[in-house]
């Protein structure tokens, strides 16, 4: 069995930026990704995910490390001014390289 | 007139409505699973735009056509006169007072229901079609208030989201779309169909309500807190603007031929303030204004005092007009 | 006839479901939370199956066994008929011939509580204890599909998942135990056990049923793009089959001694395709089956098409039968 | 007597309850998604606490605060006398017989719900304010056993919980706030709110509680297997020590001048063993004690005795009593 | 504190493969898991977790570098070619190894 | 675009410790978390989480080092012994070290 390094790139953030973030990710080249609504507390207080609007969605995307390197950096330039989100990156390995 | 208050006040809804807040400012761990409020929020749009369908099926559009061109200029027009009392009046940024401007001219679904079933409950007597003019009153302010936040902002950088998308957004919201779905249905099935949905979308509406603001309560008391952060001048603008929004709708809807039921109804549409829809568009397309004032206003301050005094006031103004 | 199929038509219950494929078409956002969808067909199962079994406790067992055995023969032989059809007809592969096979034989509960909607919106008695059918007629077809496929497949390699556990995934699965337990339990209470879950069970249904179609048309409409890779085939398959099994299972239905409504239902059950349980079989024992094929054939195709047009035309051969 | 223990058995709200047992000993993948439990939960406690509150407005606080008084003290004795009886007869460490104490002092509100469901089936009247009753019994219990285990524990190391944050949780917690607030708003708005919620929180209501029973079923059934490791002693305590509570509370509340039904009530409060509030304290408050132990005995033995034998029992005791 | 490195083994997958999943887990030997409902987006297009039979979950397996092997292997073996599924390692560390 | 290294604790444990753990997080100097319902199966058995009382919960935090050293201590002298729990720690990068 051979398993391949790729990058993880998890995002957590407003609800509200769910379109905006899954059209990034697409702009990017990353294929596929995971999301689920998560609760949250941050610099912007409590985010108690009771109303779909007002909560906090989970992204997670495996891809490959120049692939990520963008994502973060378009993250960082048009996002974060923008949304309330955490994002970081992890080094995971995966077994059918070429799907990512 | 203080009557009509207490009437308000006491009724189920407004009372759940209040424990959710003081729910809210005890702190307690009680909330509604997010699937809960989703579910709520689907009935009630169907429910509301079913029955305003079958009533527009048996009033004929030649009734609606007027008052709803009203609601659609009235919509344009609150933002228009709003923004610059916040930009002047209030010395806040352009691109918050066009933000701000946006939530006052568009509407609270939840405000508007809760209105109908006060109506209900006093026995007063109104024009169910008149949900279609919450349908069409969503969006108009929405895109007259990014406009005047994107001419104020003028460098609209490089992160600037085609104003395509916005409007997209406006009009094809989820809200809106249920809304007008079951309405479109509601008037093509009429009475008949009333007959087979209505123990489901009529008899437990008024319960369900009271269960939804309990929920509703909560969400708006967690905002209370932001209320030092936007000043007194936003608070009086929440409250007084409002008031003002609704004597014009009461009165625009008696000059284009509604009764007292609907002409409250108008009044209660344009005295609302949107927390749902207007924060979405707005987030996307204006995302230099400050969430904390739109959302402050608009949910923690306006929202309630309607629920709990503006729509029996709205009511006593049209009483008073219509006298 | 063409009465028949607008009075469905023109129903609630298949507007709200054209309503959700047309927000699936239009990629609106809209969706149920996947607990609501849970909640509902938690409700829809119980509430028919609990009916279905105070049925039952009034007509007593000596009126059901012989439609009963003849809707499990009805689910075995529909595969065995099908299956050559799809394999030499359509040219498609013997392992995808036995899968669609067996989605065909197998039902869908939703397209018969939908059956039972209809009769009763049109005022047309039926025999409600017809739920037992539904709950024998889940899992033959799966069983003879899964050992059509393995005779067809031979080599079933090393990852073969023993039959043993497709047989009970077919007969313990939640859909079944719900209906079946629900059953019981209205047979075991009878009318007086109805007197008193009736109000939530029996008032709201229709209503609950309109709600939970406009979620099925999104999860149908978001198939309809899949149409192009099934190809025509498979698209008059889909509508020319269920067809034929309506029309078998009204007649058996008449032979066996139901009564127009019955029969009507046995048609239903015929006609209808699997979407939920045969997929989770299937994908389970035939691995190597494409399961855009059949999902797309049974839920794109022929679930829309029985719910808008099939229904009531199994009711006008039913009609025309008894006259 | 038999025959009140049959006309329970046999009542939809215990069949489903039983289904659930059922559908957790063979393992079926059956179970309610969250947000449905937590739905039912919400709806079960706001529609009982509004009833309830609607009962006081009308019978007025001078005829319940005696019985309310009770209850607080019966809510304080049973943990003072059961704990001796586990600690010396079961021999059960201190700990483990203080949390268990505390679990059978207060209440399960599910249980009381199908006590009320149970009377109004069998057409006997009850006294609706016995809601009350449940809300004052849910944390005296609670905070007797955690002193009784503090006490026998002594060394309260580095990582004891303020007892302050455990009261705070038994007077506080989600559902007693739910209950009060339910409670306070229904005896506000009195008979005329309930004519406006009551096709929502009363007709369907013996519906919702069947289908909530269902999903209790699964989970008290899951813990049946644990039954091996709390050995006979804690099962026998689980069954008669609910027996002798139940006789004294429905003594007690003939004493403080309750009627047959009222007394029916405080008699199964007496006797029902908490399973969400309690653990959720004891397992912060005492976190030596074995949860295994606990949580067994009052879920998987006494919650199902009650709901099906132990009811009608307390039941027949109050008719013999009122005889 | 000591902590020890250990596996991380995550499954995304369709809802279908819960079960088969949970099954080879035990055979593998690892001891616990975690799982959640996800929507996501791949090769077989969206599945947006409205309807659980048609929705995906994340499971997340903490277990020994052999184990997690093993795991992998059988999963590329006989989950990849039925299932839309992804599945990837990465490195952790955590208190109690006994535990795992 | 500068990426820099950062502590990712995760939590699993029942949902009674939930105010416990987000407390403890305030204490060890954390700021911000994540948190959503999932259900598990391990030592205590399987945990199916249909009921929010008896389901269990995963926390996310991303922080410094020493704060994930400590937090991760005072876990196994407070909470393991208390609540059903698992708690591991991972390496990943962020862009914005300062919010954490
Ligand atoms: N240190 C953290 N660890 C994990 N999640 C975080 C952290 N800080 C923020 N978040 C998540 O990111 C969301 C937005 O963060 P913020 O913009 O800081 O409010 C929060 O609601 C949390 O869900
Ligand atoms: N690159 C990716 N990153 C994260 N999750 C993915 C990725 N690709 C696929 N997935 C998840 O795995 C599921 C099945 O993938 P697939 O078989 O490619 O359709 C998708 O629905 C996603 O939830
Ligand atoms: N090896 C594991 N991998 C992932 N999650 C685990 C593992 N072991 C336990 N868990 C999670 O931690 C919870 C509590 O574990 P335990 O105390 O062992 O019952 C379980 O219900 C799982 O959700
Ligand atoms: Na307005
Ligand atoms: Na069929
Ligand atoms: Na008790």
């Amino acid at each position: 069995m051979n398993t391949h390094p790729m990058k993880l790139v998890t995002i957590v953030c407003e609800a509200y930026a769910k379109e905006a973030v899954t059209k990034l990710l697409g702009e990017v080249g990353a294929v596929g990704y995971t999301l689920f609504p998560v609760e949250g507390s941050g610099a912007r207080g409590r985010r108690p995910a009771d109303i779909p609007e007002y909560a906090n969605i989970q992204v997670e995307v495996i891809t490959r490390p120049e692939v990520a390197t963008q994502l973060l950096q378009r993250l960082e330039q048009e996002f974060f001014p923008r949304y309330g989100m955490v994002a970081f990156e992890s080094d995971v390995r995966v077994l059918r390289p070429a799907k990512f | 007139m203080l009557e009509a208050i207490q009437a308000n006040l006491l009724s189920p809804a407004v009372l759940f409505f209040a424990l959710g807040l003081v729910a809210a400012l005890l702190r307690s761990e009680l909330k509604f699973p997010e699937p809960l409020y989703a579910a709520l929020t689907i009935y009630l749009l169907v429910a509301i735009g079913f029955k305003g369908g079958v009533a527009i099926a048996e009033a004929g559009l030649g009734r609606i056509w007027l008052p709803g061109l009203a609601a659609i200029v009235l919509g344009c027009v609150i933002p228009l006169w709003t923004y610059p009392v916040l930009r002047f009046g209030g010395r806040l940024p352009a691109v918050d007072a066009a933000a701000i401007a946006a939530h006052y001219g568009s509407v609270s679904a939840v405000t508007f229901i809760a209105a109908t079933n006060y109506l209900k409950s006093i026995g007063q007597p109104y024009e169910s079609y008149a949900i279609a003019f919450l349908a069409v009153m969503e969006s108009p302010a929405i895109l007259v208030g990014v406009v005047l936040g994107k001419l104020a902002t003028s460098r609209s950088g490089s992160s600037a989201i085609p104003l395509r998308t916005v409007v997209h957004e406006a009009l094809f919201g989820r809200s809106i779309f249920l809304l007008l779905g079951a309405l479109v249905i509601g008037a093509i099935c009429g009475p008949a169909g009333m007959d087979k949905v209505g123990p489901f979308f009529v008899t437990p509406f008024q319960g369900v309500l009271a269960l939804f603001l309990l929920e509703m309560g909560i969400v708006a008391g967690r905002r209370l807190e932001d209320l030092r952060k936007v000043g007194p001048f936003l608070l009086a603008f929440g409250i007084v603007v409002p008031m003002v929004n609704g004597a014009i709708g009461v009165a625009l809807g008696q000059v284009t031929g509604l009764e007292l039921g609907g002409a409250t109804l108008l009044g209660v549409l344009a005295a609302s303030a949107s927390y749902i829809a207007a924060p979405a568009a707005i987030r996307l397309s204006l995302p230099e204004a400050n969430p904390t004032l739109y959302l402050t206003a608009s949910l923690a301050v306006t929202f309630p005092f309607n629920i709990a005094l503006g729509i029996p006031l709205y009511f006593a103004i049209a009483r008073h007009l219509y006298a």
